[in-house]
């Protein structure tokens, strides 16, 4: 998007006002043709999404808001909102629409954009996890929580670490920690099946 | 403790218009004093002179006539009828010493229950300021 | 009469869900039941991958799928609510979808799509198994107090095959068959905040914190889980939540299969109730080591 | 005249009406205390009153008690005096001996003083018992109902119920101020949410308005004056010269083809000015009666005498252009009238903010009606002005409704015909159409499902009330449109958004002349000005005036389902009256004591029903009780007291008065 030259935007405050021509309708229609997203336009703005999300105390826009902005074409707010990250994908929203929506999926959608987009908020812990999870997979075809959890934390904020050495040692003490890396047998064969797969 | 004063006030209402108003401000549970006693007649040129006089002989504290605005008369100018009336009157109340606030006229259609209530609560307003009437031989001496 | 099933542990079994596996497979030797652990399985994806890249996440699925239909497998057992999901969820898209149908063509999962039906051991044991025979095998008098289950999300949402989405109550019912009393609360399928105790730490744990909060206000002295993810959640940050706010949580987080292996005569060690973290307690109070006394249902 | 000091036997009833009067009036001490009034020989207090054993309670009582008088105190004499005076009946005893004291809408629901409340009741009860003394046994009259009815406006509520009564067998004469009948609805193209074709399903009721045998149809004319009451009314209907003769005239419509005018010039007003019309005209292809209309203010020949006439020419032998023609008057009777006088839009000019009559690309959206109509100037197409097809358009929700600076109230039916014209805009042209509104109401049968489609038709709804229209361009994308300023409350973000085309959907007003024509059939408006019914939810076509009934939107904004079923139900109405063939008239008219009478005349000018007549032999006044309506203005006039009022006596309301005022 350039930036405006004119002088009365030239000041360092943020504009809030939108001009028309910074919603991307074409972006809102292929949204709304991706799998799961197809009930975008029917969404009435009730915001019993919102409203039964438990994670929507901590939202920034909240579902509600995320649709709106979709479907008119606020590109950038929605991907770089911190709300569809917060989404931990616990369907409540989708099985309490009244329009029958799969705001889950609408959020899994954003979510993936956003990292090919790099529109990601930055030093935010919850893409990168997802991302260091698809690695770890696509090179394992296992998860292990341990090197998960490292990896993520050392690229976010490693003195989480030591907080969370606690709970590690908890988890050592009863047997329910794996230091080893778990992998598959036939990762080969795994990965020329995912092959080809990837829309990236 | 000093009890304010309450006055009463005898309301005669058309049957068409200020009745309903009446009746509209209680549908729409708009809240007014609860000092006026309705009499209704079934047009406002009904009102005789008399009835007026009567209910300050014995006693009210104020006579409130309602009926249609001028033009809306159910029976085309009853309303009229009164208006002179109403004028002829006003003087011979003020000779027997009455004030002038204790009689009025009002025209109040049936849509205009909101109405009612602040004619009512202004005339309660100002009869509660003017305080009980003082029969008239006593004014004399005062 | 021995049933088999396909089985698919998923990551969390072999982890921090260690005792899940170990109660599940117990639970089922005693019911007669066996489990047969897919060969070779690879990571279900969960909800992360599926943040990434959809099409190959729906990939990672289909070779489980085909792992199994190859097995010859007309049910999987998959104990991991997210497992679970992800699972039906790729044969749910697959069928809707002819891009994701088109993505999974060619491996062997294309077959299985259908011909495998994933199951949860809790929607098992309610319809295969039943309450009776889980009753006529009961050995154990249940010593501890009411206990407040917890489905969490994944398992009845959106697909509410394992029970019913909003008020789900299988759980409930398998637990009172063997004599736990269960208490009736509002936040049964209200979600634990699934990664986000391992994201943003603050979040997650207090999502948790109002599930410990609520469940002892109804006057629940355990809460049972079905998802090893819920488990942990809820199991490993109370000692962090009795420093943060002074309140004296020590609750045991137990597998519901943990208490009904025990009451059909499963013993601590093989139930995995030494993993537990918080109200050990309670669990040893509860599950006694060595239990001379079998007492018989009356 | 019944004496008070005979044996009167009273008995108060004082009704709990549910919560609605005990909650505020204490009822038992209210009856107690009405027991102990003179005269008086029972006093209860029951649930409610107007139930089948409440009633029976009172007919009990009658027999038993040997009662001769009945105090009611319970709600409005206007909402069951009926009830109470059949009770009355029932007992064997004449009905006017009820006396009804209003402690309801005149008491408990205006005020919360409990105290004041009760003594209120216990003043206005001590009132009616002393009145009640002095009731008379008296009978109700009969007035035959004239079976001919009259309908105002000739739009789909008037059409409807002029087409019920005349089935039915009914002389009715339909009256219409337009050239032809239509109404509102002829104009547009579609119905919501079937979006069948208007025209389609509206012609056919007007041609069989014009064929049919009992309807008399007089079209460019106006009522003018109204005497009379129910059952017997006489109107005055003023026709206007359209200087085309309907009898003569076959409809060819050669005459608008020869008009000197070669080309259209004068703005069409079917057409809100958007297309052209000649000074002799059709207002639209189906209209009726199909006879063209000159428009004097126009033609070359009223103006300048100097025309030739070729209009007249081309209708030869048949003679139907009379220029000379000249308004003329009829008079008829009838027994009813039905008032379907509709509506006028809001005029946008009044919303400067959204640059109507100020952008040309700002339509209002009876403009647009015209537009996407395939009837219409551009044939269908939707085109602005300067002839380009709209890209992008946005509609203005709410304009010239719930605002305190226009109009209050909600016009119901904006929100469904701009989701019909976003539709039919989108449609014609595949233009991005965005929908600004503050909340979407979709209360009708199918109307949430329409807004579903139009959700999933893509076009855009944004919640918010729009600030202002202008041609400012802040940004160089914006030059050369509309600029639509609004807060999207919904994506919390203020937005501006440029388009080719505003549609303004503007809200529905009573008609300007609402206030004359009320008073010339002597009912009443609501504060909004639309005309008030007798009861919103038990009378909602009735009006106080007995024998005049209301449809369509001069009672209030409504769409075509509604109005059609209201102009059904007024139709029913004034058939009931019909058929019972009489109606029962209050016993409330005035007399003559001739003995008292001194013949000063005074009253004669007062009755403005002259139903006051001089004798000139006995030198007495004398009242004609049927044509006395009871307004009782000459009995207040008379010097001498001669003349009486029945149910209203002066010592009737002397003893009111009294009871009123002497504290018990």
């Amino acid at each position: 998007m350039k930036k405006l030259k004119a002088f009365w935007l030239s000041s360092d405050m943020r504009r809030k006002m939108k001009f028309q021509r910074e919603a991307d309708l074409q972006w809102a229609q292929q949204v709304a043709e991706r799998p799961g997203c197809e009930g975008l336009f029917s969404c009435l703005q009730c915001g019993t999404c919102s409203g039964t999300c438990p994670l929507s105390i901590y939202m920034d826009f909240g579902p509600r808001k995320i649709i709106s902005l979709v479907r008119e074409g606020f590109r950038e707010e929605a991907l770089s909102s911190q709300t569809i990250w917060l989404c931990a994908s616990c369907y409540s929203c989708a099985v309490h629409c009244p329009r029958q929506i799969h705001i889950t999926d609408v959020m899994y959608s954003l979510k993936r954009e956003a990292i090919q987009q790099k529109l990601y908020p930055k030093r935010f812990p919850i893409p990168v996890l997802a991302q260091e999870f698809y690695k770890m997979v696509r090179r394992y075809g296992r998860s292990s929580e341990f090197w998960l959890v490292l990896r993520m934390a050392l690229r976010t904020n490693p003195f989480q670490l030591l907080t969370m050495s606690g709970t590690g040692w908890q988890l050592m003490r009863t047997g329910r920690l794996r230091l080893g890396q778990d992998k598959i047998e036939n990762v080969k064969e795994l990965q020329s099946q995912m092959a080809g797969r990837e829309v990236r | 403790m000093p009890e304010t004063f309450e006055p009463k006030i005898v309301a005669f209402f058309c049957n068409w218009c200020t009745y309903l108003a009446a009746d509209l401000a209680g549908t729409s549970r708009i809240k007014y004093a609860p000092n006026t006693r309705v009499v209704r007649v079934m047009c406002s040129g009904r009102v005789d002179p008399q009835f007026i006089l009567d209910a300050f002989a014995k006693g009210a504290d104020g006579v409130l006539i309602g009926g249609c605005h001028p033009g809306d008369c159910h029976y085309q100018e009853g309303n009229y009828k009164m208006l002179r009336r109403f004028a002829l009157l006003k003087r011979f109340v003020k000779q027997m010493g009455i004030e002038d606030e204790r009689l009025r006229l009002e025209w109040i259609s049936a849509a205009e229950g909101e109405r009612v209530k602040t004619v009512i609560n202004d005339m309660v307003d100002k009869l509660r300021a003017l305080g009980p009437r003082v029969p008239v031989s006593q004014k004399e001496v005062a | 009469m021995a049933a088999t099933y396909g089985y698919f542990p998923g990551c969390s079994l072999k982890g921090t869900g260690a005792a899940y596996e170990e109660s599940l497979l117990t639970l089922f030797r005693l019911l007669d039941l066996s489990l047969q652990e897919l060969k070779d399985w690879n990571c279900c994806g969960a909800t992360s991958y599926m943040s990434i890249d959809e099409n190959s996440a729906f990939g990672l699925s289909a070779r489980n799928l085909g792992i199994a239909h190859e097995a010859g497998h007309r049910d999987l057992v998959t104990p991991c609510s997210a497992c679970y999901l992800v699972l039906r969820k790729t044969q749910d898209y697959a069928a809707k979808y002819p891009q994701i149908a088109k993505s999974i063509e060619g491996s062997p999962a294309a077959a299985a799509l259908d011909a495998v039906k994933i199951r949860h051991p809790m929607e098992l044991l309610y319809n295969d198994v039943g309450m009776a025979r889980i009753k006529s095998k009961m050995v154990r008098k249940w010593k501890g107090g009411p206990v407040a289950c917890y489905y969490g999300c994944q398992l009845v949402r959106p697909f509410a095959e394992a029970d019913r989405a909003h008020d789900p109550t299988r759980m409930d019912e398998l637990l009172r068959a063997v004599g736990v009393p269960t208490v009736d609360w509002a936040l049964k399928t209200k979600c634990c905040g699934g990664s986000l105790t391992g994201t943003i730490h603050e979040v997650g744990v207090r999502l948790n914190y109002i599930l410990l909060k609520e469940a002892a206000r109804k006057g629940a002295k355990a809460i049972v889980t079905i998802c090893p993810l819920c488990q942990y959640n809820l199991d490993a940050y109370q000692a962090e939540i009795r420093k943060e706010t002074g309140e004296a949580f020590d609750m045991p987080v137990l597998y519901f299969t943990q208490i009904l292996g025990w009451a059909l005569g499963g013993d601590a060690k093989s139930l995995g109730l030494g993993r537990a973290i918080s109200g050990c307690g309670s669990i040893k109070e509860w599950f006694p080591k060595r239990t001379q006394e079998v007492e018989v249902h009356a | 005249m019944l004496k008070a000091n005979g044996d009167i036997r009273i008995g108060v009833y004082v009704c709990h009406c549910g919560t609605n009067i005990a909650a505020v009036v204490d009822v038992k001490a209210l009856a107690a205390y009405s027991a102990t009034l003179p005269n008086v020989v029972v006093s209860r207090e029951y649930k409610y009153l107007c139930s089948d054993p409440g009633q029976d309670m009172i007919k009990q009582d009658i027999l038993d008690l040997k009662l001769n008088r009945v105090v009611v105190a319970s709600c409005s004499p206007h909402l069951h005096e009926q009830t109470f005076r059949n009770a009355l009946a029932s007992g064997d005893l004449n009905p006017f001996f009820l006396q009804m004291v209003n402690i309801r809408e005149q008491d408990s629901w205006v005020t919360t003083d409990k105290p004041a409340a009760t003594q209120k009741a216990q003043d206005l009860v001590r009132a009616a018992a002393r009145r009640v003394a002095f009731n008379e046994s008296l009978e109700r009259g009969r007035i035959p109902i004239n079976p001919a009815v009259m309908v105002v406006g000739g739009g789909i509520a008037g059409i409807h119920a002029a087409l019920t009564l005349a089935n039915a067998g009914k002389k009715v004469y339909l009256v219409e101020r337009e050239p032809t009948i239509g109404g509102h609805m002829a104009q547009f193209d579609k119905t919501f949410p079937t979006l069948d074709c208007a025209a389609c399903i509206l012609t056919p009721k007007m041609s069989s308005v014009k064929n049919h045998k009992n309807i008399t149809l007089w079209t460019y004319s106006e009522v003018t004056r109204v005497d009379g009451y129910v059952g017997n009314y006489k109107v005055k209907v003023k026709r206007l010269p359209r200087y085309v003769q309907e009898d003569l005239c076959s409809g060819c419509l050669e005459c608008l083809k020869s008009c000197v005018f070669k080309e259209a010039k004068v703005p069409d007003e079917f057409n809100m000015g958007l297309a052209k019309r000649k000074p002799i005209y059709i207002p639209f292809p189906q209209a009726v009666p199909l006879v063209p209309v000159i428009d004097p203010e126009t033609c070359i020949q009223f103006k300048s005498g100097k025309c030739k006439k070729t209009c007249i020419e081309a209708c030869g032998d048949r003679h139907a252009i009379n220029l000379q023609m000249l308004e003329t008057t009829e008079e008829v009777e009838v027994g009813n009238i039905i008032l379907a006088t509709g509506f006028k839009a809001f005029d946008a000019k009044r919303t400067p903010d959204y640059g109507y009559g100020l952008y040309p690309n700002v339509y209002t959206a009876l403009e647009v009606e015209r537009l996407v109509n395939a009837s219409g100037p551009t044939g269908g197409e939707v085109v602005l002005r300067d002839g380009r097809t709209p890209q992008t358009v946005g509609i203005v929700h709410c304009v010239g409704s719930r605002d305190e600076n226009t109009n209050r109230w909600c016009s119901r039916v904006c929100c469904m015909y701009s989701l019909k014209l976003a539709h039919l805009i989108k449609e014609h042209t595949g233009a991005e159409v965005f929908n600004f509104y503050i909340d979407m109401r979709t209360p009708g049968k199918g109307f949430e499902e329409f807004y579903q489609k139009l959700l999933n038709e893509r076009v855009h709804f944004v919640r918010g009330r729009v600030a202002e229209v202008t041609d400012w361009a802040m940004d160089p994308s914006e030059e050369n449109k509309l600029v639509i300023r609004v807060e999207d409350t919904l994506a919390g973000l203020v937005r501006r958004i440029p388009v080719d085309m505003v549609v303004l959907s503007t809200g529905l007003e009573p008609q300007a002349d609402a206030e004359q024509v009320r008073r010339m059939f002597n009912i009443t408006c609501a504060s909004g000005g639309f005309f008030l019914e007798r009861h919103p939810k038990l009378a909602p076509v009735s009006t106080f005036t007995d024998g005049v009934f209301l449809a369509g939107c001069c009672q209030g904004p409504k769409d075509i389902p509604d109005t059609v079923a209201q102009a059904g139900a007024a139709a029913a109405e004034a058939l009931a009256l019909i058929d019972a063939g009489f109606v029962l008239t209050e016993p409330n008219a005035a007399y003559v004591l001739e003995e008292v009478c001194s013949g000063c005349k005074t009253c004669v000018p007062m009755c403005p029903f002259s139903a006051v007549e001089f004798l000139l032999e006995e030198k007495k006044a004398r009242v004609n009780p049927a044509m006395c309506k009871g307004c009782g203005t000459c009995v207040a006039a008379c010097p001498s007291g001669s003349i009486h009022q029945h149910l209203f006596e002066d010592q009737q309301i002397f003893e009111e008065i009294e009871g009123i005022l002497t504290n018990a």
